[in-house]
């Protein structure tokens, strides 16, 4: 049960979140040029780090505000928070 | 060769205050060469290196393990194990594993208490029903044994269920496994390792991969912490760390590795002889031998490599329990645990080559591996020694991702299995 | 003539704790970016106040509420009845025509997409704390703050206006059964 | 009333209260402040229980929640029994009737204890190595009598009618544990402002200094009762304070979360209970965790230690001092420190007969053992108890002198004849809370335990948790570490008196006369692993500490090994000479201590088990007799029988009148989403398969939405209400994460589309007229439309008003027929749902539910998301191609359409079914095949997904998907049920009207 951060409204319980996921995977902004493998690439292939991983966090049912967290999923520390088109700060 | 195990070798070992049983296996220091490594000595690792050496007669095979065999999710998990899946190739595959399973004590001379007490899905509603209904006659087509039961069936076949028309989400109806069960999971581990070591395959504890050698394209060896071991064929069977291990050599895998946890209740008296499972009310149980309760469910929704799931999972889990089965309020929780699971897009394992020569993985298998684990370890073996898959994993290759041809099976694992 | 038939049709009181639903209200949810000073000054004209800019925070005229909901979402509320019979959101009118029509921003009625529960007594987070996560005693929630949480389940709105009146705000659909788990909750205090 | 153990004074009992209570069946009496425990050993009890494998006689060791023994079943009705419930927590209220668990037909005739003559043939995990042969018996016969055999206690067998509540709660500062270093650190806490939570376990605080000797502890002048009287009243006067008793921290979370459950009726007697919660769960949230969760005394590991009458000897003091009870009249002790001596100093004082004390230790110049010596107590130094004799009572020990290097026995053996023998192995640190929170133990080679090295969260222990022992240390710790870690500047000091204490010696197990083959040195006393299991597991090759424990079972009985656990490791180390610290530990999991269900589940039981969603013409639908159908969390108007109708025959009138007459049905569940914003039809483009651009404004469009997957993900229909401004429905389960889906879109991949999204759902009530008769009613209902087909033709939409209140009407249809959607705002929904009623009566309007809608769009072939696709349907199989734009240049989902195995021709694809026979009604999910075989396996070629008998067809018909679908048309296949086999035959999916006449009928 983490405390997260969210860059708008602060500290809340984690139940108040839902995760979206690996951060920073750009949707192409043209599939149809990409061949079927790289289109898999970003559709189902993923990084699954253990460590410090980028990850997408949705404060759902408070604010409804997509951002980033920087989290080590091998202890579940949060890091940072930032918001979607920034860059972590390290 | 092993003595075997038996009701007179017990009484004879009486005699001598049991001071001279063997070893179940040794304990040995890493070759510098093996023609097979696995990395992870969980059941599937183990029965893959059991496999390798009875039906493809390699001999020189190491089994290489971070702590200690089966100590993984083979030994965190709640033991249900059943083939009732919806596609052809998922019920071929996991029937393969059920018919190995049902003379699994007597192959590996391990009593793994392999229990086929019957599983139960219920259903909660029009969409359950349905989607249940389909399962029912595939797996009949298939030749799989599972059969229908209406609510007076349900309420005779496991009376404790609470099969009242006035609870929030009512039992409409349930499918049925006979042939399905449960059995002890540590034994598979232990059985499967006894065996594999009788024929010589080295198990090596303690000992963690930390890279994995490349010659352009294929395979050259691996890294440990007990230093270099060359090897033409690596077969990864690390279930949650599997991408851990893909990063090393280079790969990326369609994975998420999550937090599943269970838990189980104080010892009481035989109350269930069953396994049942309930999708639309989140929860599974069955009792072990001791008189535990075993129960789980879903995962988090987070990746966590810290086999430490939320509270509210719990929570959840147990109130679908008491929904269901009122009667257990006032028993105790004993203990609660997680491991880590690793989750393919479509709820289906893989069990693979790759694009790098040599190099195997068998992962992906979420919150349902265990039921699999001989077949999984049966089919490995067989793409490893022939470095092509067996006509029952082909299906389960890891281009299904770029084709799209994925065998999707999240109504069969809409609840950790 | 149509009947007005709100969700809730009766009120509660246990000990010193009672509970009763607001209606009819004009609630508006309105969107828009403050960095634009076309919405921020249009908005602030016809509300006649400056849209809260904080976290939690709300601001409020003799006729209206707003409260922050999100960096560009707001949710402005009428702080008297109106008349269940011709039902008019004049503020509404207004708001669509000058930020709406003029792509400034969005202007939505969800007036009956909430229900509002006004609590009153001395232990109202008492209650909510059986099923809410968020601590009611941060120093930053005091008077005239608003959060967005979840009780026992349930997305929900909390308005506290002093420590022993709030008004929390449900979605329609779910207050039928967020009052009852309520009700049942003051019974334990 | 007997009590002939019971001292003639002392204790905190209240003497002048008598409670009788029913143990296997006898009454007994107790005083008010005993537990089950103190009120037994009082009459003389010890010999409580079974073990779980040999069926041994137990007796009861120690004072509390360590417990292995003394667990007992609380009878009470069938709802409210309560199994395995420790004998030395249970305080006794009138009433209380318990039994013991797990023999029969009585504890002192049991007949399991048969296998105690086989225990030779079963060692740790015989029934690996057996039970194998044949196959076939051993779910029916082995397993069926282990299992019997195996187990405790009960479960009850009827619902719980007992109460349960949750509470979320935050504090600046958690104390865990309220003995000596609680107390301190809390006065400290609270003094300085802070928002303090102190819990314990335990009905009293104070922890072990409640039964610490008076002569020899004392604090500021005042004797530990005193003391602890006094801090309490303190603390109960400061209001930054909250102090809960008889509450167990179960779970130590990240994030200084913390699980506790309090017990608030379990000590009263039924008539006190009333509809009190019987427990709450605590879920707390700490800024700073401060744990002082004290320590638990170890045994000593011999041949036959596990004798009724052999218990920790501070169990016995705490029985003396707490309860004023004696646990024996002739007392030894076996020890290997000098709290021992304490113990038995306090039991002389009381005048109780203390016969032997021995000591493995070469001597002892502490204060304690020198009192003893001066009391003319006999100490025997350097020796060790080697045996015990009695069967349901100790009577006597067998003790020798140790060798120089411990290693074994030697010299004559003494036999001491006791009715109890104290054990005294030095104490553990309970760090089970430090090491869930994720913190790392060290082990003290010295002192021989395990205690916190370094934890990551805001928190420190203190007090013997921490591996600090002897009254001065601990509270001289508690206040420094506590003024540090809350940055405090001063704290007043306390003079505390305590006695000298010696060092103690550690030996795990401890050496016989036999060979050990034939000793039973009991680790783990309720599962019954003794030192000899463990030596097996390691002969086996059985390494790891965990493999030991799961193949011995040790430290995994329901005390978790709170006794056991220390020895098992020390053994294993000694055996395997591996230092204790490279050993470490086994994983300390949660609980603590085992909570209830109930307590875990609070009020979420019954109607609170999930939440309902209403609509708002929820009420009419149940008083007009509407059966309801679960879709989600939605209660949804599934059909309306009147009294006598079945289920088939009300969904067979529904269907009928909707399309002779006319139809009305509750749509208000399905998603609504307000879009605006100058790029609103830029962003549909994008979602949806098919162009927006061109949808001229008023009119309405029926969009499909696909996961980037290809696969169809959602579905419905769409209204430009002006330029930049569309109302979007989604599918009544689809709601909740479409909105979520297109915000994380809109938010994420494409910031710059300038478009505002707003869920509307719970604002409008959306009543479907539909029939031939619809419009006239329509006409009615609303004022200021104009109905003609010209000016509000189909896919269109008007406002309106309808006395007054405004509402839009769309015209578009699910059944086919000629249909219009009233939404209105929810509040006055039913009014205008029960106007279009009043208004349409003339015209037959009929109420249909969800199963008729289903039946009428089936005739028409609209599919039904998720139930015509389960996530492996694309629009291209459902002959949908007409709704995908080539045109567009991307769409969510466009990309996976053009994959090798999307773009096969021969993927399973949408069709019709018809049966030969058009009474036979195919059942839903029934497999197709295109050859039927005499026995599985059968090749399946895809499966019936909806189907219905039709009224307005009088036939059945039913939808598919089938491998080559497309091309099948015409051809026969084949649907094999278990006793018999259906032929069908491929049809169109369009059953009724074709040509889409009805539709302005």
């Amino acid at each position: 049960m983490f405390i997260i951060k969210c860059p708008y409204c602060g500290e809340r319980d984690h139940s108040e979140f839902n995760y979206g996921g690996e951060a920073h995977l750009v949707r192409p902004k043209q599939p149809t040029e990409l061949s079927d493998d790289q289109w898999a690439e970003y559709l189902f292939m993923r990084k699954n780090i253990k460590g410090l991983q980028y990850e997408r966090w949705n404060h759902s049912h408070g604010c409804r505000r997509w951002f980033n967290v920087s989290r080590d999923t091998s202890t579940d520390k949060i890091h940072s928070v930032y918001k979607i088109g920034e860059k972590p700060s390290k | 060769m092993k003595k075997k195990y038996s009701i007179f070798a017990l009484v004879k070992n009486s005699l001598s205050y049991h001071e001279n049983w063997q070893r179940a296996w040794r304990d040995p220091e890493p070759k510098s060469r093996y023609d097979a490594v696995i990395v992870g000595g969980g059941g599937h690792g183990l029965a893959t290196a059991y496999y390798l050496a009875k039906e493809h007669n390699l001999k020189n095979i190491a089994v290489v393990e971070k702590g200690w065999i089966g100590g993984g999710n083979t030994g965190r998990n709640t033991t249900i194990i059943r083939s009732n899946y919806l596609w052809d190739a998922s019920a071929g595959m996991y029937d393969h594993a059920l018919k190995i399973w049902e003379n699994l004590s007597q192959e590996l001379n391990y009593n793994v208490m392999f229990s086929q007490r019957g599983v139960m899905n219920l259903a909660h509603n029009q969409h359950d029903v349905r989607e249940l209904k389909r399962r029912t006659h595939a797996n009949r087509l298939n030749g799989i044994d599972c059969e229908w039961l209406n609510v007076e069936q349900v309420k005779k076949f496991c009376p404790i269920i609470n099969c009242s028309p006035n609870i929030r989400y009512p039992v409409m109806g349930s499918t049925l496994q006979r042939r399905a069960g449960t059995a002890r999971h540590d034994a598979v581990a232990w059985g499967y390792a006894r065996g594999a070591d009788a024929m010589g395959v080295d198990i090596i504890q303690n000992c963690e991969v930390k890279g994995i050698k490349r010659n352009g394209d294929s395979i050259e060896g691996i890294e440990t912490t007990k230093g270099f071991i060359k090897t033409q064929k690596v077969g990864v069977v690390a279930a949650g760390h599997s991408s851990v291990i893909a990063n090393m050599a280079g790969l990326r895998l369609p994975l998420e590795s999550k937090p599943l946890q269970a838990l189980v209740s104080e010892p009481i008296k035989p109350i269930i002889d069953t396994v049942v499972m309930s999708n639309a009310v989140h929860a599974y149980v069955s009792q072990s031998d001791k008189g535990e309760l075993v129960i789980g469910a879903g995962t988090d929704s987070y990746i966590s490599y810290t086999q430490k799931g939320t509270h509210e999972i719990v929570e959840g889990t147990l109130k679908a329990i008491l929904e269901l089965y009122p009667i257990f309020s006032r028993l105790r929780m004993l203990r609660q645990w997680g491991g880590v699971v690793d989750i393919c897009p479509d709820a289906s394992p893989i069990i693979s080559k790759t694009s790098i020569k040599g190099l195997y993985f068998n992962c992906g298998w979420g919150t349902g591996g265990f039921k699999a684990t001989p077949g999984s370890g049966h089919l490995f073996a067989h793409t490893m020694a022939k470095d092509e898959p067996h006509a029952l994993n082909e299906a389960f290759n890891i281009n299904r991702f770029i084709s799209g041809d994925l065998v999707d099976e999240h109504g069969a694992a809409a609840v950790a299995h | 003539m149509l009947n007005f038939i709100s969700p809730i049709t009766e009120s509660h009181t246990y000990n010193n704790f009672s509970m009763s639903e607001k209606t009819p209200i004009t609630k508006i949810n309105l969107r828009g970016d403050l960095e634009n000073k076309d919405f921020a000054s249009k908005a602030g004209k016809i509300l006649g106040m400056i849209l809260p800019n904080e976290a939690c925070t709300t601001s409020t005229k003799e006729k209206i509420t707003c409260m922050w909901l999100g960096p560009n979402e707001w949710l402005l509320v009428s702080n008297d009845t109106i008349d269940k019979k011709s039902n008019n959101h004049e503020l509404e009118r207004l708001l669509f025509k000058d930020i709406s029509k003029t792509n400034l921003g969005a202007v939505t009625n969800v007036s009956d997409h909430y229900t509002i529960f006004n609590l009153s007594g001395s232990n109202i987070f008492e209650i909510l704390s059986k099923g809410s996560p968020f601590d009611f005693d941060s120093e930053y929630f005091g008077d005239n703050k608003v959060v967005q949480t979840i009780l026992n389940h349930v997305d929900v709105t909390i308005h506290r206006k002093t420590k022993e009146n709030v008004d929390l705000y449900v979605r329609r659909s779910f207050s039928d059964y967020l009052w009852a788990w309520i009700k049942d909750s003051s019974r334990f205090i | 009333m007997s009590n002939e153990y019971r001292l003639s004074s002392g204790g905190q009992i209240n003497r002048s209260e008598s409670i009788s209570f029913k143990f296997n069946g006898r009454t007994f009496h107790g005083y008010k402040g005993d537990t089950l425990a103190s009120a037994l050993l009082a009459n003389g009890i010890h010999l409580v229980g079974r073990s779980f494998k040999y069926h041994r006689p137990r007796g009861i060791f120690s004072s509390g929640v360590e417990e292995p023994n003394a667990l007992v079943q609380i009878i009470k009705d069938q709802g409210k029994t309560d199994p395995n419930l420790r004998a030395t927590q249970i305080e006794i209220y009138e009433g209380l009737n318990a039994t013991s668990q797990n023999c029969w037909p009585s504890v002192n005739f049991d007949l399991g204890s048969i296998n105690n003559l086989f225990s030779p043939i079963i060692p740790a995990g015989f029934y690996y190595k057996t039970f194998m042969w044949p196959a076939n018996l051993w779910e029916n016969v082995y397993e069926y009598f282990i299992r019997r055999a195996a187990g405790l206690g009960k479960s009850p067998t009827k619902k719980d009618p007992d109460n349960y509540d949750h509470i979320y709660y935050h504090c600046e500062v958690l104390i865990v544990g309220a003995g000596p270093a609680g107390l301190v650190a809390a006065k400290i806490a609270a003094n300085a402002g802070k928002k303090v939570l102190l819990v314990d376990e335990r009905p009293n605080f104070g922890g072990n200094l409640n039964f610490s000797n008076k002569d020899y502890n004392k604090i500021n002048g005042l004797t530990p009762l005193e003391w602890i009287k006094k801090t309490c009243l303190d603390l109960e006067n400061n209001k930054n304070i909250k102090i809960l008793n008889r509450t167990s921290v179960a779970a130590y979370h990240n994030y200084n979360y913390l699980i506790m459950v309090q017990n608030l009726t379990d000590h009263l007697a039924d008539k006190d209970k009333n509809d009190q919660i019987r427990q709450r769960l605590w879920k707390v949230r700490a800024k700073k965790v401060i744990l002082a969760t004290g320590s638990i005394e170890r045994p000593m590991i011999f041949d036959c230690n596990d004798r009724p009458g052999i218990m920790l000897s501070s169990a016995v003091r705490k029985y003396a001092n707490t309860y004023g009870v004696k646990c024996g009249n002739n007392i030894s002790f076996f020890t290997n420190n000098d709290d021992a001596y304490e113990t038995a100093i306090t039991l002389h004082n009381k005048g109780v007969k203390i016969n032997s004390i021995i000591d493995i230790r070469e001597k002892s110049n502490a204060d304690l053992p020198k009192k003893c010596d001066e009391l003319g107590i006999k100490i025997y130094w350097k020796s060790a108890v080697i045996y015990t004799e009695g069967y349901k009572k100790i009577n006597n020990i067998h003790v020798m002198s140790l060798s120089k290097d411990n290693s074994s026995v030697i010299g004559n053996k003494l036999k001491i004849n006791c009715d109890l023998l104290c054990v005294s192995g030095g104490y553990t640190p309970a760090v089970h809370l430090f090491t869930q929170s994720g913190g790392k133990l060290e082990y003290n080679e010295k002192k021989h335990y395990f205690f916190p090295k370094k934890n990551t969260l805001y928190q420190i222990s203190i007090g013997s948790c921490n591996g600090t022992f002897g009254l001065k240390n601990i509270i001289s710790e508690a206040q420094e570490k506590t003024r540090e870690f809350l940055s405090i500047k001063e704290v007043d000091r306390l003079d505390v008196l305590t006695p000298k204490g010696g060092d103690f010696e550690n030996i795990w197990l401890l050496p016989s006369n036999k060979i050990s083959g034939k000793t039973k040195s009991f680790v783990d006393y309720q599962n019954d692993s003794t030192a000899n299991d463990i030596k097996l597991a390691l002969r086996e090759g059985f390494k790891s500490i965990e493999h030991v424990k799961r193949y011995t079972t040790t430290g995994m009985a329901t005390d978790q090994g709170k006794i056991a656990n220390m020895h098992a490791l020390g053994i294993i180390s000694e055996i395997t000479n591996t230092k204790l610290g490279e050993l470490g530990t086994t994983t300390f999991r949660p609980p603590y201590s085992p909570i209830t269900f109930g307590a875990l589940v609070g009020r979420n039981v019954g109607k609170f088990f999930d939440i309902t969603r209403k609509t708002p013409m929820h009420d009419w639908h149940e008083k007009n007799n509407a059966k309801f159908e679960d879709v989600g969390q939605w209660k949804r108007a599934w059909y309306y029988p009147s009294d006598k109708e079945s289920m088939y025959d009300a969904v067979q009138r529904e269907s009928k009148a909707a399309r002779t007459s006319a139809g009305i049905l509750d749509a208000s569940t399905l998603g609504k989403i307000d879009i605006q914003g100058s790029d609103a039809s830029e962003f549909l483009n994008r979602v949806y398969t098919n162009a927006w651009s061109k949808l001229a404004i008023g009119k309405c469009r029926y969009g499909l939405m696909l996961n980037d997957d290809g696969m169809v993900y959602d579905d419905g229909v769409t209204t430009r209400l002006d330029e930049n401004h569309y109302i979007m429905t989604t599918t009544t389960g689809g709601a909740a994460t479409v909105m979520g889906k297109l915000e994380d879109f809109l938010q994420t991949e494409w910031p710059e589309l300038k478009v505002y999204l707003t869920s509307v759902t719970d604002h409008f009530a959306t009543i479907s007229v539909c029939g031939p008769h619809s419009k006239k009613i329509l006409e009615k209902v609303t004022q200021s439309i104009d109905y003609s087909d010209d000016n509000f033709p189909h896919m269109s939409f008007k406002h309106g008003l309808i006395d007054k209140i405004k509402c839009r009407v769309m015209r578009i249809s699910f059944t086919g027929e000629l249909s219009y959607e009233i939404n209105i705002q929810a509040n006055y929904g039913q009014s205008v749902w029960e106007k279009c009623m009043s208004v349409g009566r003339e015209y037959g309007i009929t109420p249909y539910g969800t199963e008729a809608m289903h039946l009428l769009r089936a005739e028409k072939g609209f599919i039904i998301v998720g139930q015509e696709t389960d996530g492996t349907v694309t629009p291209v199989d459902l002959q949908m191609d007409w709704i995908v734009s080539k045109k567009k240049y991307d769409f969510i989902g466009k990309r996976s359409l053009y994959r090798s195995d999307t773009m096969r021709e021969d993927r399973k694809q949408y069709v019709g079914l018809l049966t030969n026979d058009p009474k036979e009604i195919l059942e839903e999910g029934a497999q197709i095949v295109a050859e039927v075989k005499s026995k599985p396996p059968m090749d399946m070629i895809g499966h019936v997904t909806s189907s219905y008998y039709s009224p307005n067809l009088n036939k059945s018909i039913a939808l598919a998907v089938v491998k080559n679908g497309k091309k099948l048309k015409g051809k026969r296949l084949y649907i094999p049920m278990k006793n018999k086999t259906i032929e069908v035959t491929v049809s169109d999916t369009i059953f009724l009207d074709k040509e889409g006449k009805r539709l302005n009928a």
